[in-house]
């Protein structure tokens, strides 16, 4: 964990309301893993708003690392407004990513990637990373998109050019499947033969959406793992606001999990879904 | 010639008046790869209760003008599993470590305080006589005496007399703004031997989303901290200064070194650093820097020369 | 269909529920040039004492985290001249007018109405039993005693009870924040027969100059207000309205709709613009027409419909 | 008195620490006098600063005007960063300005205006008003400035083009008499002859120096009103904060006036100084 002052490389709109954001970093970028996350100070020295807010990573670099957002509020409208040169105050790398390497019976499994909305530039660093680390191959990593139409399929592209397997979906129909991303999900899961339980599934984006998924998941027995999005105030622990029911030690208890260092990425079977 | 930061409360020598606020400093360790811990003048644990604590159900927080509510509900492993699994951390830093401790009774209190008394590596202890995330709408007749604490000057005075009796080590009360008489709550505390009181722990606060009519938080109401409280704060700590004989310790909203002499020169003996720690892990020790600096800049040499020297 | 805005308080029926604050108006001819008057629910103006006040000394404010202290010290032109030479202003305006007004003492509270009350154009009154800016020094009995009004539900009783006597027009009571049960206070207004209490007057606080280490008030303490103080203020409101049967008035940093829709939602009647008037001018106009949005959007036609709709 | 949202049109460093910031402005800038001022919200729609901040007219025109600040805190820094074509909140004209027009026996009188600091910018507002309307003669006015150097002489060349008659004083003796404004003042009052009654001081700048120049005034018996500056909330006379201690209507009795819009203009004569 790291507090670094990091200067604006670039900060440009990639879809309607989206931004990426590049930022320098000596060490954040270094050490940052797929499904980490960073708190950036959106106001700078101003207390309104007072608490910084979470990004997971899009890339990372041994100089750099760059965020992909939503403009959704005052803290994301400041970010907005971040220029070339500009200084933002960061916390990183945060909380506990995505399983990379795992054993599995002479390397059958396949990771399947499903991705929503802002959840999806942390599966892009994820599937990145598979290729790189040729934990598996590329034609066993399956990336599942969904958006509400086809300018918010965020990081299309970049998929496209890791050369992954590319599943889409859009509530409007205008680009792959009409309908929800899951759906896909499912067809694919019953039509392709493959070794589920050294399989791994991982998830982000809309809450509803991680449900789904790992509900699907487990009636198909496939191991899957979802990041979560909750409200936080710190990020690193310190706060315990960022509360998460899941299953306690003894069958039937629960007890609260804290997302910004158990998670943000979870096993989708402990988590209870209310 | 070199500065001396020095403070004391009740048997603690403090070398700086800089510590962090119970509840908002995790278990310490979370801040390690931040600043060299040993720099603190003490560290108050978040609240430990006799059973463990699961907390309150999400949303815990939400962020307001300058501030923000919590309602943590004091999730926590209770006293037993403190003492294995968090104590032996915070005693190998070889700061003061006072541990925030709260019942639901006068005899949980003293019962929680006994348990701790019997481990070593504690130096003193901070009754949570104030924590705001009690469901309002709890019957339970241990629940609602818990919320009368902070607010009712005999309550405060039989919690902390009995606990009194059954621990030597330095005791503060930690008592709640929601009053109109604060230095009489302080005054009550005193007069059944604690050795300090902690000012100010969080108002009763809501927030309500007008698009589904429902208060952000699960517990409906939660505590309100940060830079919006301090002016209030700052009064408080300032009339109960003058009129208490133990130390008082200040917070409330404190970011930076200048608002920390605020509540120095105000009267408090030494500061807590609570919501600040989540914006800025560093922020209390840049606290203590500043405050060397200041001391320099207006050639002190001790802290005697910055308490209670408020002019009127 | 068309909107129904309008609330009842007390004898008076306001067309809508958006109001001005005492103190944070001027005597409203300051606004005229923003926008038409005429749009508001009401206008509370300044308290007005029995004899002109010169106010305190400078500096009277200062600014705080999302929120600003006030020590102005209820400086007003007495209640004789402020019928001659602001009241035939406020009239001609055709809104509710409610003269806040203020004595130090239960006899002086009584004349004040008294003489209000024989003018006309005066709808009703808002008695102001909580003003912060009392010096803390002051050891007149008459000042001791103001101070304490708000701060004791048999003060208040008294006084409401008292001025209930001499005046048949609408009676609000308006309480301060610095209590810890802010309903019983409001039970003690609504007991004696007030027809409405105000929620919430400014917190007591302080801001300290750490190079001069004086207060920055010349008063010492100040009043705060402004959006920092908001959570706090509708948890107020909320557990009063639980618990009066007469209407709230909801203040404490509403700067927009949402926020007074915040308000009302947890359960008050009406609502008052304060401090946002002093950084926007429109503030109270912008709440109305952002509350009509709100009823568009969610196809509701009274304030019925709004007011305590909390879920939980 | 307007609420108008205003574009920047500049915002250029003229001196150490120092801006001037031109702002578009359709009803504020054609209504201006010289020692009127503008509430400029710094922090756009946050909330922190809170409170608006008064600025005195540097110049003002139908179509636009500009003011001179000194960077001193949170809000002047924000205004520092604001930018051509970013949006700026702004009340005014707000307050009593000078005293333009007086009758005086055909004439005669000279005007002299005093300034320190950010107290030089409202009157060159007001010299330039002064010459456009011919109020006086140019060789009437006469303008005393001063600063701690040389490059605090704010609209030291402006004034030379208007062609009044300039003095000059430096703390450092770096440009002009070196030491006190005043001083100089003295100076011209002592050695050259005109009818004082019919003229009139006009100052503004850091409060000591106004104490001093309506006391030499009260001395040589010349009418003299000075700008004063007080903190402000609202600036058009909701609040009651901005008092100023003056002198009551019956003898060495005491008022506080209301200074954003009794003032903040005043009479020397009648401020009680502290
Ligand atoms: C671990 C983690 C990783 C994230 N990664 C990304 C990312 O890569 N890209 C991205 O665009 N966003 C991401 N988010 C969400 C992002 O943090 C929020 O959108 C952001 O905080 C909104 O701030 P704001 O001030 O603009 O909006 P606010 O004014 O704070 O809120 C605007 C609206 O969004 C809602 N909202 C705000 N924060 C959250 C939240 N955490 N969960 C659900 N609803 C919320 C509010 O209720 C409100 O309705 C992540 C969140 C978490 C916890
Ligand atoms: C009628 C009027 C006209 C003004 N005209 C100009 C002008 O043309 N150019 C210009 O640069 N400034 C002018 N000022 C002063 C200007 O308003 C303040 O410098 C500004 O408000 C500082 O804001 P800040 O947030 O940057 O500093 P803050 O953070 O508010 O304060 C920084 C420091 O300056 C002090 N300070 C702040 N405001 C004042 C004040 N009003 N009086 C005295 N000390 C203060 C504070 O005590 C603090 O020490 C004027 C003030 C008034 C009342
Ligand atoms: C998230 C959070 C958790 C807290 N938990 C505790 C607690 O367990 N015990 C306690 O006495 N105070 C607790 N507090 C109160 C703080 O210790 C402190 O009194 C208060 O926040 C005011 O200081 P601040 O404004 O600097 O945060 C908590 C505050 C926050 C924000
Ligand atoms: C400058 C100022 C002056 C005030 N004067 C009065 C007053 O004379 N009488 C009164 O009852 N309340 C007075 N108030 C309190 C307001 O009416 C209101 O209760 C309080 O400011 C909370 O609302 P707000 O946060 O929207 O300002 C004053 C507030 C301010 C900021
Ligand atoms: S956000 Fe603070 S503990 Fe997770
Ligand atoms: S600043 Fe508000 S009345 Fe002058």
């Amino acid at each position: 964990m790291f507090k670094e002052t990091c200067e604006v490389l670039e900060n440009k709109t990639v879809a309607p309301d989206h931004f990426l954001l590049k930022l320098s970093s000596k060490k954040i970028g270094k050490a940052a893993l797929p499904g980490q996350f960073v708190q950036i100070l959106c106001s700078g020295d101003s207390l309104d708003p007072l608490l910084p807010r979470p990004f997971s990573f899009l890339e990372a670099s041994p100089t750099s690392f760059s965020l992909l957002y939503h403009v959704v509020g005052q803290g994301t409208e400041l970010m907005a407004k971040f220029k070339k040169g500009d200084k933002v105050h960061v916390l990183g790398p945060l909380g506990k990513g995505f399983t990379l390497r795992r054993k599995t019976e002479d390397g059958r499994g396949k990771r399947l990637l499903v991705g929503g909305g802002v959840g999806i530039p942390p599966l892009y660093h994820l599937a990145k990373d598979l290729v790189r680390t040729k934990e598996v191959k590329k034609s066993d990593i399956h990336v599942f998109l969904g958006a509400r139409n086809k300018s918010l399929l965020l990081c299309e592209k970049d998929f496209l050019k890791l050369g992954v397997q590319l599943h889409l979906a859009t509530d409007d129909g205008s680009k792959g499947h009409k309908g929800y991303v899951t759906q896909v999900l499912v067809k694919f899961l019953k039509s392709s033969i493959f070794h589920l339980p050294s399989s791994l599934i991982h998830s982000c984006g809309p809450t509803p959406m991680l449900k789904a998924v790992s509900l699907v998941a487990s009636e198909f027995g496939a191991p899957n793992e979802v990041s979560v999005e909750v409200p936080m105030a710190c990020g690193f622990g310190a706060c315990l606001g960022c509360a998460l029911k899941v299953k306690g030690e003894t069958p039937g208890s629960h007890r609260f999990a804290i997302a910004c260092t158990e998670g943000p990425v979870f096993e989708g079977s402990k988590i209870l879904w209310d | 010639m070199g500065l001396d930061l020095s403070v004391q409360i009740g048997k603690i020598k403090l070398k700086n008046p800089v510590l962090v606020a119970s509840g908002t400093f995790g278990h310490a360790k979370e801040f390690e790869d931040f600043f060299d811990l040993k720099k603190l003048g003490g560290i108050v644990t978040k609240t430990i209760t006799l059973k463990p604590r699961l907390g309150n159900p999400p949303p815990r927080i939400v962020e307001t003008p300058a501030g923000m509510l919590n309602a943590i509900g004091l999730q926590n492993p209770g006293v037993e599993r403190f003492i294995e699994d968090k104590l032996p951390y915070l005693k190998k830093l070889g700061v003061p470590i006072i541990v925030s401790a709260m019942g639901y009774s006068v005899d949980e209190f003293m019962q929680v305080v006994q348990t701790l008394d019997r481990a070593d590596g504690i130096d003193g202890y901070e009754l949570n006589l104030s924590c705001p995330n009690v469901p309002y709408s709890s019957k339970t007749e241990t629940l609602s005496l818990v919320k009368m604490f902070a607010h009712d000057d005999r309550m405060i005075e039989e919690v902390v007399s009995a606990v009194r009796q059954v621990t030597d080590k330095t005791l503060i009360a930690k008592l709640g703004p929601d009053v109109s008489d604060v230095p009489k709550m302080a005054l009550a505390a005193e007069k059944a031997g604690a050795d300090a009181v902690s000012l100010i722990n969080t108002f009763i606060a809501m927030v309500i989303d007008v698009k589904t009519r429902k208060p952000v938080l699960a517990n409906k109401t939660g505590g309100l901290s940060g830079p919006c409280i301090r002016p209030i704060a700052v009064r408080m700590v300032w009339e109960t200064a003058k009129r208490v004989k133990i130390p008082v310790l200040g917070m409330g909203g404190i970011m930076n070194a200048e608002h920390a002499l605020e509540f120095l020169i105000a009267g408090a003996t030494a500061v807590q650093v609570g919501t600040a720690n989540f914006m800025n892990p560093e922020a209390s020790s840049q606290v203590l820097n500043g405050i060397e600096d200041f001391m320099k800049k207006e050639k002190l040499s001790s802290m005697k020369e910055i308490i209670r020297s408020v002019k009127s």
